[in-house]
């Protein structure tokens, strides 16, 4: 088991011809994930690594059965990109892409909900059970952090990711699903969203939280730890202590508005509700030591 | 990016919304010409996009055209290179009221927020008085639906005609915010004048950078303090001045966040904020002038990336230490893909190639604090 | 209410879709200057609003500009009373597609339809070669996305610049159907020209009739078949010519429908379907003098109301026989709502108040096939 | 048990002070209808037989946790009126009003999918459980209709329901929900939705589909029976043999357009999906005694 897709996933590819989507086409499937097919319009009957490609969605879902889906779009398209999967009744999936307009995120997270779908990113590595299969373009090779187990991964950073994730394998863990909900200031998903499918996840003992400054998303999950509503262990941490304010500090989403989303709250209010957040990575193998009650 | 009033006001009036008659001088030259035009009394207002206009002196009122104009060169002087002065007709005030668009990420809808209490700064508001703020979420694909007016209107206990004119005029302003991609569309004061009308007596409009590809605006830079932001800016690198002595370059957002963290932590302050990842990944170069710009005591590397190959990365910056020839130390963790070959090329450009981020943060402190020492100069 | 195909065509010209030149000729003397306008070759269009006009010969076309007028005129007189005649310049005709905007309750959404072969009758299509017609749903809230146009035209195998303006057209239409409460919007054929430009020959828009107070459409009543129907479509009560004697006055369509059933299955025949329940419960008297205009033999009121009181119908019954005394028998089932007192008001004006709906068809029945004998005559 | 409302139901009455919604406000009170609250703007403050009156849903529903919605709304306003229940968390909505613009009707039903709602209408006497509760406009008085029973009923029709309910209950049967779908081209919801929830509530045996001419909502019931969706009896009637092709019959969804959904065609998909269907009203009770085997 693991959250959002598995090696049981029929995962489709939009925007397959173009040359990050194949690039990652290749390494998708060198990591082992069943790729059913990839759109690209304009280019029905190709192939990209043995991927047959379908002008359309609906095409290639009614002919593969593809169940998941993963956008190499441009930013500009893709909003119309989202509504073609969700308009073909595809329930997962992620998008790439960096640089999406906020009035589409919007819209594309609203439709989501409307159709009880499940869309992870802009401007996210992705979604990846090690060992499994892998919606995104994350550098699986690199063993010391993509090794599978136990812990379930949430983030809103890429090269952060493989700092801390780094040291969590260091630690003697690894993870069970790596979720990217992206940097932008309105993701489509919601780390309290998120954190509800590990919840629900067996093969999820405890959640490692990388967060950072600005937003609200580290509250939603402390508000859910708070109510009860999480029974995992959430161990965290957080970015931008030292970040000034009212600046945009790298992400659109880290920027620390109005005194409000700064690291030092947003991990403070996390401990208040009870999970461990480390002060630097190095620490996160201590944090799940103590989170699951592992002695020496 | 931040639209001048000005600008501002003029997507109001092509809305529909009313707004004080005004003319922009650009030069202290067009001001007597301006003030002839709007008439006296009359308001002078600095078209800068920093916030707190008022209390900074950059907004005047003027009841003779002589003090206009004087006025008006003050400002001019106060801030010079600026976009302009706007001259605006003085309003009759009957009541000042707060209106505006904002995202609201979570439930993925615009937020429409209303006052009857304009003019007040609305975060001062929201602290001390959140009962007066009234919020009404606005569904993207429904649109603003009568029910959403009776919401924001009814509560702000409005004379009938005045209630309608703001209900006609927020939804104005949720369609203005929706086209013109703005993350946050503020009138406030929203004046109600004697005879009842409605005019945006100011105007705030934040467009989302990412959508000004469809949008008519030019990208303006002169929200950035200094040069080196001018400068990162119009090579779209991720650039924050800060005021310590290490020359930040990393490789994604929240991994140079987390590094300027420890450098913090371990008692060292970083010159700045600089991000050169994802699209940035080949141009160390470029991420280099910028930092030495800032003349630091030493440069920190940190990478850990997948897309933004280790091996590139450390690559540019062996170039850029050709080029550029720092006179100062440089420590580098650079990780990810293609890393072995990433240190061979740091080895060979005489730098040692760190792996561990904690050990580099301590390291560069270290270089920074040792005052006047020679540290291990690139070359 | 369906719109004239000029009407249609206006619409399509406002929306920016291009249509064949033309002028309307609204009486026969206006024909000698539309066809000058117009040039010939030309196409002359009888508008009329029944289908089929080319095979009853209601569309004409002249090369000459006296044959013109001559089959103009035989046109208005074919069809007196009508709109005009639609004076149209001839196209050159490089491929006929089909294009419409319908409604699909099901999935509440507009479908879009294409097809590659237009010009045919669209249902015989459906039944003959349902392959050759796309069908794309198109959100009412997300509208026509690049995706619905990719889908709805690529499998037409157009070159690649008349697919695209047959996409943006196609887009286009949609917006139109959804702004003009159109139930229906239909281009039938779709020319493309020998210059790849894609034109309206001909236009069908059928509008929502509960939506006609927010549109600038007049409710135009002519498609109508004759004066009875006219005369309830004026007076807004639901009215359908039939052909048989038994007169119906019932309360409720689906009760109005069941029964006509019961009068075929008694081996009766109605002469009309007509429905005074819902808002025109306390129009009796209207309903009845509609009914009477039909001549039938007997008339059957069946009504089970709820705010359709029974007992405010009865009376309205009994006024309408007082005031236009008809010379026929009356049969009443009427239940519902103060059913009590509506028996007592239809005892009194001397009719026997059935509760029964099989026994009142029956008795309807045998009454309507008693030929000549004097029935149970009101009054 | 029932269906949609039942005597638990906290029943709100969108524009309760008009003449049609405070006169049907005392009829669903004299009913037993738990009547949580009204809503005109504007007449805040007010009571309605006793029930008080907020300006907006919002307030009425955070004031009185009201659960479902009723419409005495002029047809031009309904869309407005739906939209502010569904927004203010309301999931079960009835609106009565005759004469809703198709496009708005597209949009009321979309919604509701959209937000996990169901709205029942418009042009429909609405929804009752005989005494339980009552959102719409029925002549609960008249015994020999509306006694409680365990047949569901679903109509789209309003006299026609009374003359052929009136034939259950003169049969020995009883009502446990009858639902009015409505009369339109676009109801927000369809035959096959209501009998899916009448399939799931235990206090209904069987269920009594009342339709007519037009449009394909018998069509997609056959279809459910066909493919095994419903496993409860459905006896049917079904109005408009006689009708003539291509004229509305007096509701704006009865037109038999291109030979499709005549009465007939309705009726002959049904029995061969295994529906009873009594060609009569007066042979309904023989068609359910059949339906549950019931000698005698």
């Amino acid at each position: 088991m693991s959250i959002l897709v598995d090696k049981t996933s029929r995962v489709l590819v939009q925007g397959i011809t173009g040359s990050e989507g194949s690039f990652w086409t290749h390494h998708m499937l060198g990591m082992g994930t069943q790729l059913a097919a990839g759109v690209t319009p304009g280019k029905e009957g190709r192939e990209v690594d043995g991927v047959p490609v379908f002008n359309s969605v609906r095409k290639a879902v009614r002919e593969t059965d593809a169940n998941a889906s993963v956008l190499f779009v441009p930013p500009r398209f893709s909003k119309d990109a989202v509504f073609e999967a969700l308009d073909a009744g595809i329930r997962t999936i992620v998008v790439i892409a960096e640089g999406i307009p906020v009035q589409d995120a919007l819209e594309m997270r609203r439709a989501a909900h409307s159709s009880g779908a499940t869309v992870v990113g802009g401007n996210t590595s992705g979604v990846i059970t090690p060992g499994e299969s892998m919606m995104g373009i994350f550098p699986y090779w690199i063993k010391r952090v993509y090794t599978p187990g136990r812990i379930g991964v949430m983030t809103r950073s890429g090269s952060l990711t493989n700092e801390v994730t780094a040291m969590l394998i260091k630690g003697g863990f690894g993870v069970s699903t790596l979720a990217g909900v992206g940097g932008d200031q309105a993701p489509c998903s919601r780390f309290a969203e998120i954190l509800t499918l590990f919840e629900q996840d067996p093969a999820t003992d405890a959640v490692l939280l990388i967060g950072e400054l600005g937003g609200t998303m580290e509250e939603e999950v402390a508000e859910m730890l708070a109510n009860g509503r999480c029974s995992k262990p959430v161990g965290a941490f957080i970015a931008g202590r030292s970040a000034p304010p009212g600046k945009a500090m790298g992400h659109a989403g880290a920027i620390v508005a109005e005194g409000k989303g700064t690291a030092a709250g947003k991990i403070a209010c996390l401990r208040d509700a009870g999970a461990e957040v480390a002060e630097r990575p190095s620490q996160v193998g201590d944090v799940f030591r103590k989170l699951l009650a592992i002695t020496g | 990016m931040n639209l001048y009033e000005y600008q501002a006001k003029q997507l109001f009036a092509d809305t529909g919304i009313s707004v004080p008659r005004s003319c922009l001088a650009e030069t202290a030259e067009e001001l007597d010409k301006c003030v002839a035009d709007t008439g006296v009394p009359c308001m002078l207002k600095a078209q800068v996009l920093r916030g707190g206009r008022g209390k900074a002196g950059l907004i005047q009122q003027a009841d003779e055209a002589h003090e206009a104009v004087a006025k008006g060169k003050k400002l001019f002087d106060q801030c010079p290179g600026m976009r302009g002065v706007l001259v605006e007709g003085k309003l009759s005030i009957d009541r000042e009221l707060y209106l505006s668009m904002t995202i609201d990420p979570v439930n993925a809808c615009v937020t429409a927020m209303a006052s009857g209490r304009g003019g007040v700064d609305i975060e001062t508001l929201a602290a001390e008085s959140p009962d007066e703020i009234v919020r009404e979420p606005i569904n993207v694909f429904h649109g603003f639906m009568p029910f959403n007016t009776r919401n924001l209107i009814t509560p702000l206990g409005l004379p009938k005609d005045v209630g309608e004119a703001v209900g006609k005029l927020a939804a104005n302003l949720f369609q203005l915010a929706r086209r013109s991609d703005a993350t946050l569309v503020e009138i406030n004061p929203l004046i109600v004048t004697g005879d009842g009308t409605c005019v945006a007596a100011d105007g705030k409009i934040t467009i989302d950078n990412n959508a000004l590809y469809r949008q008519p605006f030019e990208h303006t830079l002169d929200e950035y303090v200094n040069d080196i932001e001018y400068a990162a800016a119009r090579e779209g690198i991720p650039y924050v001045q800060l005021d310590g002595d290490i020359g930040l370059m990393c490789a994604g957002a929240g991994l140079t966040n987390t590094v300027s963290d420890l450098i913090h932590d371990f008692g060292g302050r970083p010159a700045n904020f600089l991000e050169f990842g994802g699209p940035h990944y080949r141009r160390a170069r470029k991420a280099m002038e910028l930092t030495l710009m800032n003349r630091p005591k030493v440069i920190l590397v940190v990478t850990f990336g997948t897309i933004a190959r280790a091996d590139v990365m450390a690559e540019g910056v062996a170039e850029a230490i050709k080029a550029l020839k720092p006179n100062i130390p440089i420590v580098t963790a650079i990780r990810g893909t293609g890393e072995d070959e990433a240190h061979n090329i740091l080895r060979a450009a005489g730098l040692e190639p760190l792996t561990d981020t904690e050990e580099a943060v301590k390291k560069a402190v270290a270089l920074a604090s040792a005052k006047g020492e020679a540290g291990t100069t690139a070359q």
